[in-house]
């Protein structure tokens, strides 16, 4: 058994104390993020992995290969699968509102699982440089395995770690935040409790050192400007959260350096 | 009345009463008949008049001729054939045809063409004038190349060449007729269209040339590819050539001298 | 396939401003728009883009009980597929991943507060009754900006559905009120103008140019693209990404800027032409049908 | 527009009584026992596909799209000698009048997708397309009844739109029983999973048979010959149809190439 | 000093450095694109600028290894056909692969000289290892090799005695129990 070295971050912007800012988690600023917990290189039969908790949003995430893939591009291929666990709090209710007839065995992917499967897939196409792994398939998997909002964000961003941890080149790290209009006001990364109250939400895919967003849902109604302000603070927070990322790896490299020294 | 080419009378071959015009799969478009005379002598060049060549689009049931598509019956005099002609989107590839290929496939000694025919073709790279192990052509996916079909069979891949019997112009010089055609536009019309283009002096290109100087490969797979100064005349280059494809005569020159009008 | 050559015409003619059919960078195709060509069904419509995508939807409606967290809203339930006659990669289950996602997409415009009015509307008796819209979209051809046609087909759709007029009768003592389908009288859908249209941006080429309508050509070059759904109010109602190219900031806000334009555009035609056109059908005035319907 | 809608629902309710011969020998939609329903069709209805076809068949609408001949994507389906003929048969959800789920691949699909996959396999001069394939796919948008019949001749359409060489053109016609009387092309209201319908498909010059269905059995042999005889009679009368659109299309598309004479 | 880095960082630009490993250019600029340690080469004969590369942590060689128009391979022979011999890599420039990756040795390019008179039944069989190079990504199903050098080919084979053979000359190896010789195209060592 391996345990990979742990990391936990509190988010660092100190609350601008006001009682008119307060959240319905105790956060005390629109901008603050939850407590982040980041793992990486957990598991050992994985090219790389990755944990991330952000409040009581917990997501996991494995990467295998690069794997030998028949394909007619000569780049590689991402794969990913996306899903939610049955307790995860968010499954549940997203089946029954597409009408009862229509429902599918639980075991098969919703549609919006693929639909996010497939985005994620876009967002890690877009940051690796698939041009130095021809003629292969990376493949990705993502469990959320509690929801407690901006969940798709959170998986990004352990994907982003777990690609990381395994070693495959990337332009860039990227990280992902969500932000919600609720009540008039721009929150970021919102819990479970105020995505439901508010009236739009956007996630953001971020490359905070290229500065390029690499992925966008976008659900609800939404102002444009409100909007454009919206991903504006969300690549912030993505940028910060970047940061964390690659605190983890960094600290994680001291790990492993420090048994490779011992072992020598 | 069949559309008859070169003049000459058919031999051996009677049209049924329906002759010429538009035939549907299965219907009886003539009837082979015994030329020999009642004492059974015949001269040799008689003989070899009275063979009944049936091209694309006829099938022999005993003595009937029958079309296996919907078209015209067409006749030509000069080899005793016939044939049904018709207007269908895929290319048969047909010996010495002129065909522009896209790459498609990579291999050590050769490439595939898509040349938007039932299968595809193969070019040797080292079927370019002057061509050797050592200097050939260096061909990309998606390479556009203008070429001749040297080996057309149903049973084999049909095989491509650049090299243009009778020149020894070298690939390398940028004069040769064939090869890769680079820069410019290509796209797609009809198989009949292109026929149509490829005739000396033929009205659509004449006309068109006369108001924009301009470069043209015409292959008889439906595809036209064309070269200009700016990327602006290459435009109007190309919709007026496609529209070629469903306007009538009159209404098409009205179209293009309206067109260019507009333009400038 | 798509050759070297027209990939890099297509890009260089974007960063000129010119795109090969001849239209300006967000100008959109010739739209073919169809209603209620299919007797079966409650509303349908059809949408032709430039002659080569072309949409089919149908929209039948059902009585069922309210999701418990709305019980005061009906239902709306979106199935795309992709016709095999688009493309032999659809046949089977080739198309199941794109199905899906052009679900989801209808599924997440639809979603919106935006909405909610539309949905309302739908409600029989709060908490026990009410209309579930089975909204089956096909695909028949395909020749680009998918996301585009299929939301304007389903737009049209809805705009021209009709449903028998439902009396709800009140229960006598402890009995629950009871409802009564009335098949002689039709009515139309309150609040369907309420219903988004998508719009999608395609980047091509270099930095800050991108195109509306893409064919499938330039979709083959396009680096990155925003879908984003619009309504009349001009808000957004639902965006996702695509493409591999990511976007940098100052684009992204333009593409915004520039989708809720064109989407407002869209909208004001199109509901021009099916206001035209619904009158005509209530004075009972043919429509004379397009295309291979005629 | 709902008046359709109305008319039909309230008639399927009243099923069990219904008369389907009037006293003056006409069906319920006012047809003779003979005659087939109004049939329009267009050839060349969709972009990409090597042939299309669109055919109406009074409500019932079915688009068939050919692809093909091509290479075929599964290196095991190929014969060296001949081209493989494939089909696919799928119903779009909102094509009948009850709201149902359909699924590509149900047992009904499959079985009329093999129909025509042998139906056609029989007519398609496949020796001329060794190593490929040849691919039918319908789409049925709309079934008031006889959706196979339909599908059929717009596949024979697509495949002519296609250029694929036949020996013959198929044409294809179903035979109904109600009230002890033969009625061609039955409509939906016509047909019921009891009452036998005899699916034909002929072959327009030769008058060979390339297909023919039985569902429920017949009273005797005899009425077989006579069902068989209205059948080819219906199917006689759809070609003429066929044949004038045929030829009007092929006439068009030659007109246009006028050009070559500017 | 050492300084971590991870994909996106800026390490330097053109005018100074040269990319290596696990760097990448954008804009002038250079770029990690792996997680690891930054290392600085000083120029070497003929070059001017320093190289920036990327040491990466996990791994001793850095990103996990995939087959490469040029790299020497190991692998393990499945299949042997007239045409061609079929193998699974196992290792690529001395590591070994995670996961399993199929390659094709075809008759022309198992040998140097005499090509058309190859017969593959006597230069490999099933089971044995080889040493080859990869000379191109193959087609959609395998990656082509080749062992048209000295030191490529066979480097262990089985004898039917089931005991590992010993090279008696470039095409025959032998068994050390029974003695029997096997054809082979062998490796130089």
């Amino acid at each position: 058994m391996r345990y990979g070295p742990l990391c936990r971050v509190t988010a660092a912007p100190k609350p601008k104390t006001s009682e008119a800012h307060k959240r319905s988690d105790g956060r005390t600023g629109w901008e603050e993020l939850r407590p982040v917990f980041l793992k990486a290189s957990f598991l050992s039969s994985a090219a790389g992995s990755a944990y991330f908790e952000a409040g009581g949003t917990k997501v996991f995430c494995a990467v295998h290969g690069p794997r030998a893939w028949a394909s007619s591009s000569i780049d590689a291929v991402v794969h990913c699968e996306v899903r939610w666990a049955h307790f995860s709090g968010r499954r549940e209710e997203t089946r029954t509102a597409a009408g009862g007839e229509r429902s599918r065995p639980s075991e098969s992917a919703t549609d919006e699982e693929r639909e996010l499967g497939a985005s994620l897939a876009r967002t890690l196409g877009t940051v690796t440089r698939v041009e130095m792994y021809p003629k292969s398939r990376i493949e990705v998997s993502a469990l959320v395995l509690e929801d407690d909002g901006s969940s798709f964000a959170a998986v990004v961003t352990a994907a982003a770690l777990a690609m990381a941890d395994a070693g495959i080149e990337m332009a860039d790290l990227t990280a992902a935040m969500t932000a919600a209009v609720v009540d008039g006001n721009v929150v970021v990364d919102p819990n479970a409790e105020e995505e439901r109250r508010a009236s739009g939400t956007v996630m953001v895919a971020y490359m905070g050192n290229v500065g390029k967003v690499t992925d966008l849902v976008q659900t609800g109604e939404m102002e444009i400007g409100q909007l454009a302000h919206a991903i504006q603070t969300g690549c912030q927070a993505a940028t910060q959260v970047r940061g964390l990322i690659k605190a983890c790896l960094e600290k994680q490299a001291g790990k492993v350096l420090k048994k490779r020294g011992r072992g020598a | 009345m069949p559309k008859v080419e070169n003049g000459a009378a058919p031999v051996g071959l009677q049209f049924g009463k329906e002759m010429g015009t538009l035939a549907l799969p299965g219907e009886e478009i003539g009837k082979l008949v015994d030329t020999t005379p009642p004492h059974g002598l015949q001269s040799p060049q008689d003989q070899k008049r009275a063979v009944v060549r049936l091209g694309s689009g006829v099938t022999q049931r005993g003595s009937s001729l029958l079309s296996s598509k919907a078209g015209k019956v067409c006749f030509d005099g000069r080899r005793n054939k016939t044939w049904v002609e018709n207007n269908q989107k895929r290319y048969v590839p047909a010996l010495e045809d002129m065909v522009i290929g896209v790459v498609e496939e990579r291999h050590s000694e050769d490439v595939r063409l898509d040349i938007n025919g039932t299968d595809t073709a193969t070019l040797s790279s080292l079927a370019f004038e002057g061509a050797t192990k050592k200097n050939r052509p260096h061909l990309d996916i998606g390479s556009l190349i203008y070429c001749r079909i040297t080996r057309a069979s149903k049973n084999m891949e049909a095989e491509a060449s650049c090299i243009e019997p009778g020149s020894n112009k070298s690939w390398v010089g940028g004069e040769a007729l064939y090869g890769e055609l680079k820069g410019g536009n290509v796209i797609q019309v009809s198989l009949g269209l292109a026929r149509s283009l490829l005739v000396p002096n033929g009205p659509v290109l004449t006309t068109l040339g006369a108001k924009i100087p301009f470069q043209s490969a015409v292959g008889v797979n439906g595809r036209v590819w064309i070269q200009s100064s700016s990327t602006e005349h290459t435009v109007l280059l190309s919709i007026a050539i496609a529209k070629a494809d469903t306007m009538p005569a009159d209404e098409w020159k009205a179209f293009v001298k309206k067109m260019l009008e507009q333009a400038t | 396939m798509l050759s070297g050559a027209e990939k890099t015409y297509i890009e260089a003619g974007a960063a000129q401003g010119i795109r090969a059919d001849g239209r300006g960078l967000l100008d959109l195709r010739p739209v073919t728009l169809e209603t209620s060509l299919l007797p079966t069904a409650s509303g349908s419509a059809r949408v032709r883009i430039g002659g080569v995508t072309d949409i089919l939807v149908g929209v039948k409606a059902e009585v069922v009980e309210p999701h418990v967290n709305a019980p005061d809203e009906g239902l709306m339930s979106f199935a795309v597929e992709c016709s095999s006659l688009a493309s032999p990669d659809f046949v089977g289950r080739g198309g199941a991943d794109l199905n899906a996602e052009l679900s989801q997409l209808l599924t997440r415009l639809y979603a919106s507060s935006a909405t909610r009015e539309l949905r309302r509307g739908l409600a029989l008796i709060p908490g026990r009754k009410c209309w579930v819209l089975h909204v089956d979209a096909l695909v028949l051809d395909s020749g680009g900006n998918l996301y585009g046609a299929l939301s304007l087909a389903v737009r049209a759709a809805l705009r021209v559905v009709t449903l028998p007029r439902v009396v709800i009768i009140p229960g006598e003592a402890d009995d629950d009120d009871e409802i009564e389908v009335n098949e002689e009288v039709f009515e139309r859908l309150s609040r369907s103008e309420d219903a988004p249209v998508a719009v999608t941006l395609s980047a091509v080429g270099g930095r800050g140019i991108y195109i509306a309508d893409s064919t499938s050509e330039e979709e083959a070059c396009a680096k990155a693209a925003i879908t984003m759904g619009v309504n009349l109010a001009g808000r957004a109602c639902g965006a996702v990404s695509g493409g591999t190219g990511g976007v940098d900031m100052d684009t992204l806000k333009s593409m915004l800027k520039d989708a809720v334009r064109v989407g407002g555009d869209i909208l004001k035609t199109t509901d021009s032409f099916l206001q035209d056109d619904i009158a005509r059908m209530e004075s009972g005035e043919e429509v004379e049908p397009v295309g291979f319907f005629s | 527009m709902p008046p359709a809608t109305k008319r039909s629902r309230s008639r399927g309710g009243g099923a069990g009584g219904l008369e389907y011969i009037s006293l003056d020998g006409l069906r319920i939609d006012g047809r003779r026992p003979t005659e087939v329903r109004k049939i329009r069709c267009s050839l060349g209805a969709l972009s990409r596909a090597d042939g299309s076809a669109y055919y109406e068949q009074g409500n019932t609408r079915v688009l068939v799209a050919v692809y093909g001949p091509r290479e075929p994507h599964s290196r095991a389906s190929i014969q060296h000698d001949r081209a493989v003929v494939k089909c696919e048969f799928s119903t779009a959800m909102f094509a009948s009048p009850v709201y149902r789920r359909t699924w590509k691949g149900d047992r009904k699909s499959t079985a009329a997708a093999l129909v025509m996959q042998k139906a056609f396999e029989g007519v398609i001069l496949t020796a001329s397309y060794p190593k490929s394939q040849i691919d039918i796919y319908v789409q049925v948008l709309q079934n008031d009844g006889g959706a196979l019949v339909a599908a059929i001749n717009a596949a024979s359409l697509a495949l002519v739109n296609a250029g694929v060489a036949m020996s013959d053109f198929v044409v294809a016609c179903s035979v109904g029983f109600v009230d002890d009387t033969f009625v061609v092309d039955p409509s939906s209201l016509e047909s019921a999973s009891d009452r036998p319908e005899l699916t034909l498909a002929v072959l327009s010059h030769s008058a060979k048979i390339a297909s023919c269905q039985l569902d429920s059995k017949l009273p005797d042999g005899e009425s077989f010959e006579r069902a068989l005889e209205f059948a080819t009679s219906g199917a006689n009368q759809i070609f003429k149809v066929l044949e004038y659109e045929v030829r009007k299309y092929s006439l068009n598309l030659l007109d246009s190439r006028g050009l070559v004479a500017l | 000093m050492e300084k971590f880095v991870a994909p996106g960082d800026k390490v330097g630009e053109v005018r100074s450095y040269r990319p290596g490993h696990g760097v990448y250019v954008h804009n002038d600029i250079l770029i990690a694109s792996l997680v690891g340690t930054l290392i600085t080469e000083k120029p070497t004969n003929g070059e001017t600028m320093p190289l920036l590369r990327v040491s990466s942590s996990k791994y001793a060689g850095g990103a996990p290894p995939l087959p490469d128009i040029g790299s020497v391979v190991t692998a393990k022979i499945t299949k042997v056909t007239p045409r061609a011999a079929s193998v699974e890599i196992l290792v690529i420039d001395g590591r070994p692969l995670r996961e399993l990756f199929k390659g094709t040795i075809r008759q022309q390019d198992v040998r140097q000289t005499e090509i058309d008179k190859v017969e593959i039944y006597k230069c490999f069989a099933p089971s044995d290892v080889v040493r080859a190079e990869v000379i191109s990504l193959g087609d959609r199903h395998a990656y082509f090799l080749s062992t048209a050098k000295n030191e490529l080919g066979v480097i262990y084979a089985k004898s039917r005695a089931g005991v590992a053979m010993i090279p008696v000359n470039w095409q025959e190896m032998q068994c050390p129990v029974s003695k029997a010789r096997e054809f082979r195209k062998v490796a130089k060592q």
